[in-house]
């Protein structure tokens, strides 16, 4: 018998997980790519980052291994540290030009 | 002192065990003779000191005049002492040993009867000089006077090192110091700027010689394994050197040697500096120009005498260059008005007539040669000197007359009147012996030309006369005029206000020229009387048998140039290849006469002429001279003749045209090439390949954050997916 | 104690860094000066003078799977040449109090990583510490010009970097090429020894391999030395660096590259030199009278001495390859003098140009009157750069001239070098003379001229102050100890400079003494 | 054919993407759209073919829902022209994905991320746009700018997506086979024993639950008795006899999650709590010094004397 959990966790969910993880991560991946406004594409990492969560917790979920979960609590740091820091950066950069374009930012060429 | 010094040397070497040498001859009853190079350099440091602490007075006039003396003392002293020659080693300097050979050269002495010889006018010259250049340089104390004087002192250190050297090495040294202590003192008033180029000129035309000395010493260790001098000797004697090389080495060591004596001792082609170098002040003009390190040239080949000797062409090109060059040299110096610039042609004069006397085989006329005019040439520059100092540097002498007459001045006229008759070889006096010695052997010695050679230096010696009492008839002679100069050693006294004595002459409202007061009229006395003196050393009887010429030949036979002095067994006698060998059998003579006799008439009707047209054009009937000068300067067919002898016959434009043009020209082109081709075509040119090809990819470095991002993850994403499809590929069982 | 050498500076980078901005030049100052006393004590303790054997040893492992375990320790030519870097390094802190004003603490903390870097490149016995501190002295160098040079100065930082370090990553190729040939002759067993890898390069490599390591080498160290067709980015980099800099960089970088070709090319491929050594030697002769010449149309006065290292580098070269003792010897001494009397050349520029802010001799000129002790120093430094006997720079210059000369088949010593080789470079005698004397007779003397804009007569600069006497001093102490006293630096390396030759002895034969032995006394 | 279905399938989603992203008709994006959620239902039939494995049948719907949800909020997200509503749809995403967690049984995480990503970290979104939109806004209140309303080079982000979507779900989906399989219930049962061991209180009260007249700790013994399970579960075996604990006395997902944090990744949780606090930090100096610069702009440009004097700044060079 199993104990503490409901159901069984087969590979065609965790296939499942995975495909649902990937295409999130995709659409992540993409609207960084496109979106040109600076607070959007961090939210698009965001997406990415919420992406791997589930996939973490999918894997931890698969092999009955709470690191996963654990690594998910690390993702939440860095999300946290990295949304202060972009987001002050940001701020910064707004000041400057009055716009979010990252277009606009072109100084890195040559 | 009948075997030659090489052999005494080889003597005292034990066979074996074989030891470094410079242990071997190690003379310890002598050591204080390290002090002769020592006290100027012990004077040169107190001159530093008294710069740093800014001493105001004439200490350190005094401070060097007192360690030169004592170093005069000290060779005195060791002149004295019997056990000459011997080697005192001061302190290892570079020495190196290693299996099959060795390279020694250390601080050490060779002490022999030459080195006495030279070192004793130099010291004794020295001390006089720098007394009379306390007095002389009074204006500049507190200002340039330490530098004068730690130059002074430089020189001295140098040249002491030049001359007791025991080895190449030391040589080298003091030869280069001897270099620098002329560029300093020449340079010595920096502002003007052609005192500046005069001492650089000196400096530069002096490394060309250099360049000559040190290639030779390359060849000679590389030849003979060392450059000591006593064991050059040694192995020179042996004769056990000749496949070294395929044996050229040993015929081309002379002709370095004569590039290195002939750009110190300003013989052509290398003279040129030696004219300029009179930007200098006078009492360096005296010492270092005129009395000693211009005599280190002739030091150099006497010092090396045997290495000629293996190669009798190398003597007969120093006889001609010395001939020619005297003949070059007094013929510029009969058309200058400068009086220190006739000095210092008759110098290149004079001391062509030395290197025709080393190169008519007479290392003894020479070496007396160059004693005598250490005398003579001091003390004409110094009372140069005496009239620059006190006509506020006026050296014209169209504008100076009748110094005789004034008051206060008859001391430096007659001192310079002992120099002039010195100078033109009047009948007994040293100039005239030592002139002899050499005139007469260029027609005894048998060699290619030297009888056109002999009569060359006949003429050369008329024209000395001529040119030397053309100074004396015109300044000191005649009525009493003069004008003043523009008083050229004061540039920077505008700017001082301490200096009354100096203003009033330089007062819009008459000029008095100040007379010399003791120092320099003392020092004047002395070595006039010196002058004269220098004669009497050629009465004195030979200690050694066979030669003649008195103490000062006994003074060459006890060194490595005894096998030049006539009458010495090991004189080759003639430098044709006929008469090799032979000895005096084709002894030349002139007019008949036994050339020695023959000399002493020849000599001085030649000079009672020329002192006779001198005191014609310049003294009786100057008027004439005027003529004599206007009807030569319209003569078409002969106006070349005294334009060119008084642009001195321009071979500084030469040396410019060919010379130095050339290599500044090939400085700038270098420096393009360097630039555009080197650096601009090569260096940065491949730097841009890498920079075409970063154009390809430029597209990509846009600038916009996005276009990165796309391209790192797209980067990404296929490493990715070619990971993915590896594993398929690879793994291809565990996928279904 | 090589250990302490190296990690001092770098202990005192961290010093400098922590500390307030207007105390980093005195924590520099008293690092250098330890180490100084460290490195000096090191040489009194190290009983390796006059022998040819290796002390001061360390070693940790690192990577021991690939053999490297980093090997410190020195002999006698590398602690020679440990003890220039840390006699110039006081110097040079000294020397930049005044001209260095602003980002102190990065200066000073540059400069004593430079340090380290350097020290580790002397003091390394393995390859992979040789090489990482070879390269890593880029690094500070590349700050120190990029931010604190002159006018010019990106351009000069960015080339000095790029140039050296493409040269220096062919060595780096060729040194693991070399070491993999050793493992390959080991059984897979590697090792980054110098000493190991020396003995397999010379039994192990034919001449044709040796060949392309000669030139692999000759290409990174010949950048860096700099020989003549690669010295592009030593003027630029010397005129557009801080004083300091480019005391340092003439002083001991460019020493680096004669290190190398001392310690690597020499010993580990004999025959391949023999082979090339004419072509090097005409290379450096090249440079001899090129850069000589070149010197001469400067008109900025550090460029001048700038290209004089190239002209002066050169007759280090040569006596490199004359492949004799007394070359060999001559090339060490060289090492030293010209990091002593250019170091100073250019901190008495420095000096200038701190107060006059030019360095064209068109510019300023006659300054013997105004700056009396600074005209004092400048004749004394010109003179041992010019070679006057008695100083310094003579005795390398005449020891490297006469190896090279009495270097061939027909002289006193086996070798591939001869007369005319010495010949034609002696010619930089009078060339070194004539340039560094019309700088000389231009800047020194002359009627006084003084740039546009200077300032009243009331605020023209002084003479030199106490500290830049101070700086200036030591510097001219050892130009003339070293001019007189050469054996301090010849006898303790001898026995080092005998094993190094050791090997040219079965290619090239013993030195000839057929004349030597009719020396007085019958002679060894 | 079978190897590729995932491909195309990915290629039917990223095209649908690139419908929706592109400026195009609206009738092109609802194609899109459609297109879209048939691809995912393709996929759901892909997994369903090709992996292995049984799902319940209620969960496999309220999976379903969740991720359609998540996935048409992501893609809406990405599509919409104002960043406040990408903002709040992203909110929609994180709550989905909590959803999910809850379906996998990580009820902390679940409510984590609900508290710290939805409450927090995009509430620090939400300010920082209004902030920066502020000005924008204020000119053209309902017209969001214009790079806000237009994807950039939807294509080439499209294609990256497509490669790198392709080569996981392939990955996800016929690569998992060379997975062990997932874990029995005897494993599971081992591991919730051996924490429970660990944590002596819980074990006490399950085991005085069961049997109040037990002596607890067994006196005597150095550790305590390990739990041992039968086809009834789990029991301990003390003094001699065997105490069923119940089931509800085993530990939680949370007291897992725990217990793994502190003791599996102690220092890793120090770091954690270190970047959290130089975030901070960071966070405070980089906004600080802004506001200092602004601030004498502002002055600057109010025509009043800044603050820190120009003058300053040119004594100072």
């Amino acid at each position: 018998m199993m104990l503490q959990l409901a159901s069984t966790f087969s590979q065609l969910s965790l296939s499942q997980y995975l495909v649902l993880s990937s295409l999130l991560f995709v659409i992540g991946l993409v609207g960084f790519l496109t979106r040109r406004n600076l607070i959007v594409m961090f939210l698009c990492t965001e997406l990415m980052f919420q992406a791997a969560a589930i996939a973490f917790v999918a894997f931890g979920r698969y092999w009955f291994d709470f690191s996963g979960q654990v690594f998910v609590i690390f993702i939440l740091t860095v999300a946290a540290a990295e949304a202060a820091l972009a987001l002050a950066l940001v701020v910064l950069l707004y000041r400057r030009r009055s716009t979010l374009n990252a277009d606009d930012w072109m100084e890195l060429c040559e | 002192m009948m075997t030659s010094t090489a052999i005494r040397i080889a003597e005292l070497v034990p066979a074996v065990p074989p030891v470094p040498v410079a242990e071997v001859v190690e003379a310890t009853s002598h050591w204080w003779a390290g002090f002769i190079l020592w006290f100027p350099l012990i004077s040169l440091v107190l001159c530093g000191l008294c710069a740093a602490f800014r001493v105001r007075s004439k200490l350190p006039a005094w401070i060097t005049i007192g360690s030169l003396a004592c170093s005069f003392v000290l060779t005195i002293l060791l002149g004295n002492a019997e056990d000459v020659p011997e080697r005192i080693l001061l302190f290892e300097w570079i020495s190196m040993e290693w299996l099959g050979g060795s390279f020694v050269a250390n601080f050490a002495l060779y002490i022999d009867s030459l080195t006495i010889l030279w070192m004793s006018f130099v010291t004794g010259l020295g001390t006089l000089i720098a007394l009379y250049a306390s007095e002389y340089m009074e204006p500049d104390v507190g200002k340039g006077y330490t530098r004068f004087f730690s130059g002074v002192s430089i020189f001295l250190f140098a040249m002491g090192c030049l001359v007791m050297g025991d080895n190449l090495l030391m040589l080298y040294l003091g030869w280069e110091g001897v270099g620098f202590a002329s560029y300093w003192l020449i340079g010595y008033y920096y502002r003007r700027p052609e005192a500046v180029a005069a001492a650089k000129k000196a400096f530069i035309v002096n490394r060309i010689g250099d360049l000559g000395l040190a290639l030779a010493v390359y060849l000679i260790w590389a030849t003979f394994g060392t450059v000591q001098y006593n064991e050059l000797m040694t192995i020179i004697q042996s004769g056990d050197f000749s496949e070294v090389y395929e044996g050229w080495s040993v015929k081309a060591i002379p002709y370095l040697l004569m590039l290195a004596a002939f750009g110190k001792s300003a013989q052509l082609p290398l003279y040129v500096w030696l004219p300029d170098a009179m930007e200098g002040p006078t009492p360096v003009s005296a010492l270092i120009h005129a009395a000693t390190m211009v005599t280190a040239g002739i030091y150099l080949i006497a010092r090396m005498y045997p290495f000629f000797l293996l190669e009798p062409a190398s003597l007969h090109l120093v006889a001609w260059v010395g001939g020619l060059t005297a003949l070059l040299a007094a013929t510029i110096g009969m058309a200058q008005y400068d009086i220190k610039r006739i000095f210092a042609y008759s110098t290149v004069s004079q001391l062509g007539f030395m290197f025709l006397g080393l190169g008519v085989l007479t290392t003894y006329g020479a070496a007396y040669h160059v004693f005598t005019h250490a005398f003579f040439k001091a003390v004409l520059f110094l009372t140069a000197g005496a009239v620059m100092h006190g006509f506020a540097g006026q050296l014209d002498l169209r504008k100076l007359s009748g110094l005789r007459r004034m008051k206060g001045w008859r001391i430096v006229a007659w001192t310079m009147f002992v120099g002039c008759i010195c100078l033109a070889g009047f009948p007994f006096t040293s100039g005239y012996f030592s002139k002899d010695a050499i005139l007469a052997e260029a027609f005894v010695t048998q060699g290619p030309g030297f009888q056109v050679l002999g009569w060359l230096a006949i003429f050369t010696a008329f024209l000395t006369a001529y040119y030397t009492f053309r100074v004396w008839c015109r300044v000191c002679a005649g009525p009493v005029h003069y004008e003043p100069g523009d008083e050229l050693h004061d540039d920077d006294h505008h700017d001082d206000h301490h200096d009354d004595h100096h203003d009033d002459h330089h007062g819009e409202h008459g000029f008095h020229p100040h007379a010399p007061r003791f120092a320099i009229n003392f020092v004047l006395v002395v070595i006039s009387v010196g002058a004269l003196l220098a004669a009497v050393p050629y009465f004195m009887p030979n200690e050694v048998e066979g030669i003649k010429g008195g103490w000062v030949a006994d003074m060459v036979h006890g060194s490595s140039a005894a096998s030049g002095i006539p009458g010495h067994p090991d004189h080759p006698g003639s430098l044709s290849d006929s008469a090799h060998g032979d000895g005096h059998a084709h002894h030349g003579t002139i007019l008949g006469m036994d050339p020695h006799s023959a000399m002493y008439y020849i000599s001085g009707v030649v000079g009672g002429v020329g002192l006779l047209l001198a005191f014609w054009l310049h003294l009786w009937r100057r008027q004439d001279a005027d003529r004599l000068r206007s009807w030569l300067l319209s003569r078409a067919w002969i106006r070349w003749l005294p334009v060119a002898m008084e642009n001195k016959w321009y071979v500084d434009e030469v040396y410019h045209a060919l010379v130095r043009a050339p290599l500044w020209l090939l400085g700038h082109v270098f420096h393009a090439f360097d630039r555009y081709i080197v650096d601009g075509l090569l260096v940065d040119g491949t730097s841009r390949l890498p920079r075409l090809l970063g154009r390809w990819f430029q597209p990509l470095q846009n600038g916009l954050l996005q276009s990165y991002a796309v391209t790192m993850a797209g980067g990404a994403v296929l490493i990715v997916l070619m990971m993915v499809l590896m594993m398929q590929f690879f793994q291809g069982g565990a996928v279904q | 104690m090589s250990w302490l050498l190296i990690l001092l500076p770098l202990a005192g980078v961290v010093a400098v860094v922590l500390s307030p901005a207007r105390m980093a030049k005195i924590v520099a100052m008293l690092t250098t000066l330890v180490v100084f006393g460290v490195s000096i004590a090191a040489a009194v303790g190290f009983d390796g003078w006059g022998k040819g054997t290796w002390g001061l040893t360390g070693s940790f492992d690192w990577l021991s799977r690939y053999g490297i375990e980093i090997q410190v320790g020195a002999d006698s030519v590398s602690l020679v040449l440990v003890l220039l870097t840390t006699f110039l390094m006081p110097l040079a802190v000294l020397g930049s109090f005044t001209s260095v004003r602003e980002r102190l603490r990065e200066y000073y903390g540059w400069l004593l990583g430079l340090e380290a870097a350097m020290l580790g490149v002397f003091l390394a016995k393995d390859l992979v510490l040789f090489y990482v501190c070879f390269e890593f002295t880029l690094v500070p160098m590349f700050f120190i010009i990029a931010i604190y040079g002159g006018a010019n100065r990106a351009k000069a930082s960015v080339k000095f970097m790029i140039y050296t370090f493409t040269g220096s990553l062919i060595t780096l190729a060729a040194f693991l090429w070399l070491a993999w040939s050793a493992s390959q002759a080991a059984d897979g067993a590697w090792t980054f020894s110098i000493a190991a890898l020396t003995e397999h390069a010379v039994s192990g490599l034919d001449a044709t391999q040796q060949g392309w390591l000669l030139l692999a080498l000759l290409i990174g160290f010949g950048v860096k030395v700099p020989i003549f067709p690669v010295h592009t980015w030593l003027p630029l980099a010397h005129t557009e660096a801080p004083t300091a800099g480019s005391v340092i960089l003439a002083g001991v970088l460019l020493k680096l590259g004669t290190y190398g070709l001392y310690r690597f090319m020499l010993p580990m491929c004999p025959e391949a030199v023999v082979t090339w050594a004419p072509l090097i030697a005409v290379l450096a002769i090249i440079g001899i009278l090129y850069g000589a010449l070149i010197c001469w149309v400067q008109t900025d006065v550090k460029k001048l001495v700038a290209y004089s290292s190239v002209s002066h580098l050169g007759f280090c070269i040569l006596g490199l390859f004359a492949l004799n003792p007394m070359g060999l010897e001559g090339s060490i001494l060289y090492m030293v003098n010209h990091g002593l009397s250019t170091g100073a050349l250019f901190f008495l520029i420095g000096m200038m140009y701190e107060r006059y802010h030019t360095r064209d001799m068109n510019a300023v000129g006659g300054l013997a009157g105004r700056m009396p002790i600074w005209a004092c120093f400048m004749v004394f430094f010109v003179l041992a750069s010019v070679g006057l006997p008695g100083l310094n720079g003579f005795v390398s210059e005449f020891l490297c001239l006469i190896a090279a000369f009495a270097a061939g088949d027909m002289g006193a010593y086996p070798g591939v070098l001869g007369p005319w080789y010495a010949a034609i470079a002696a010619l930089g005698m009078i060339f070194a003379a004539m340039y560094l004397l019309i700088m000389v007779g231009r800047i020194v003397f002359g009627p006084e001229k003084l740039p546009p804009g200077t300032p009243d007569e009331e605020l023209l600069p002084q003479d030199l102050s106490v500290r830049e006497i101070t700086v200036l001093v030591p510097l001219a102490v050892f130009c003339i100890v070293l001019g007189v006293q050469p054996w301090i630096v010849i006898d303790g390396t001898s026995a080092a400079v005998a094993d190094t030759l050791a090997v040219y002895e079965p290619i090239l034969g013993q030195a000839k003494s057929a004349v030597q032995g009719a020396l007085v006394g019958g002679a060894p | 054919m079978d190897g590729l279905d995932p491909y195309i399938a990915c290629l039917a989603g990223s095209f649908a993407l690139y419908l929706l992203l592109r400026r195009g008709p609206l009738v092109m994006k609802l194609v899109g759209a459609l297109l879209g959620l048939g691809t995912m239902g393709w996929l759901v039939v892909i997994c369903s073919e090709v992996v292995p494995g049984e799902v319940d049948p209620a969960r496999n719907v309220l999976f379903l829902v969740f991720a359609t949800i998540a996935i048409s909020a992501a893609v809406r997200m990405i599509t919409h022209s104002r960043p406040v509503y990408a903002a709040l749809y992203f909110v929609m995403v994180v709550m989905s994905s909590a959803g999910l967690f809850l379906l996998m049984e990580a009820e902390f995480m679940a409510f984590a991320l609900i508290i710290v990503y939805a409450g927090a970290i995009l509430i620090t979104y939400m300010f920082v746009l209004m902030l920066a939109q502020q000005a924008s806004e204020a000119e053209q209140i309902d017209e969001a700018p214009l790079y806000d309303r237009f994807a950039r080079e939807p294509g080439a982000a499209v294609i990256v997506g497509l490669i790198l979507a392709g080569t996981i779900v392939t990955a996800s989906t016929t690569g998992l086979g060379q997975l062990p399989p997932p874990v029995d219930a005897a494993t599971v049962n081992t591991a919730n024993g051996a924490l429970l061991e660990q944590l002596p209180n819980q074990y006490r009260d399950a085991v005085l639950a069961a049997d109040p007249d037990l002596v607890w700790p067994p006196e005597g013994a150095d550790s305590v008795p390990p739990i041992q399970w039968d086809a009834d579960g789990p029991y301990v075996h003390v003094e001699g006899r065997d105490v069923r604990i119940d089931e509800e006395f085993m530990p939680s997902n949370t007291q897992h999650v725990g217990w793994s944090l502190v003791a599996s990744f102690p220092a890793s949780l120090e770091v954690a709590g270190v970047i959290l606090l130089l975030a901070m930090f960071g966070a405070v100096v980089l906004a600080r010094r802004q506001a200092e610069h602004s601030e004498d702009e502002l002055r600057v440009d109010a025509g009043l004397k800044p603050v820190h004097t120009i003058e300053d700044e040119e004594g100072g060079a």
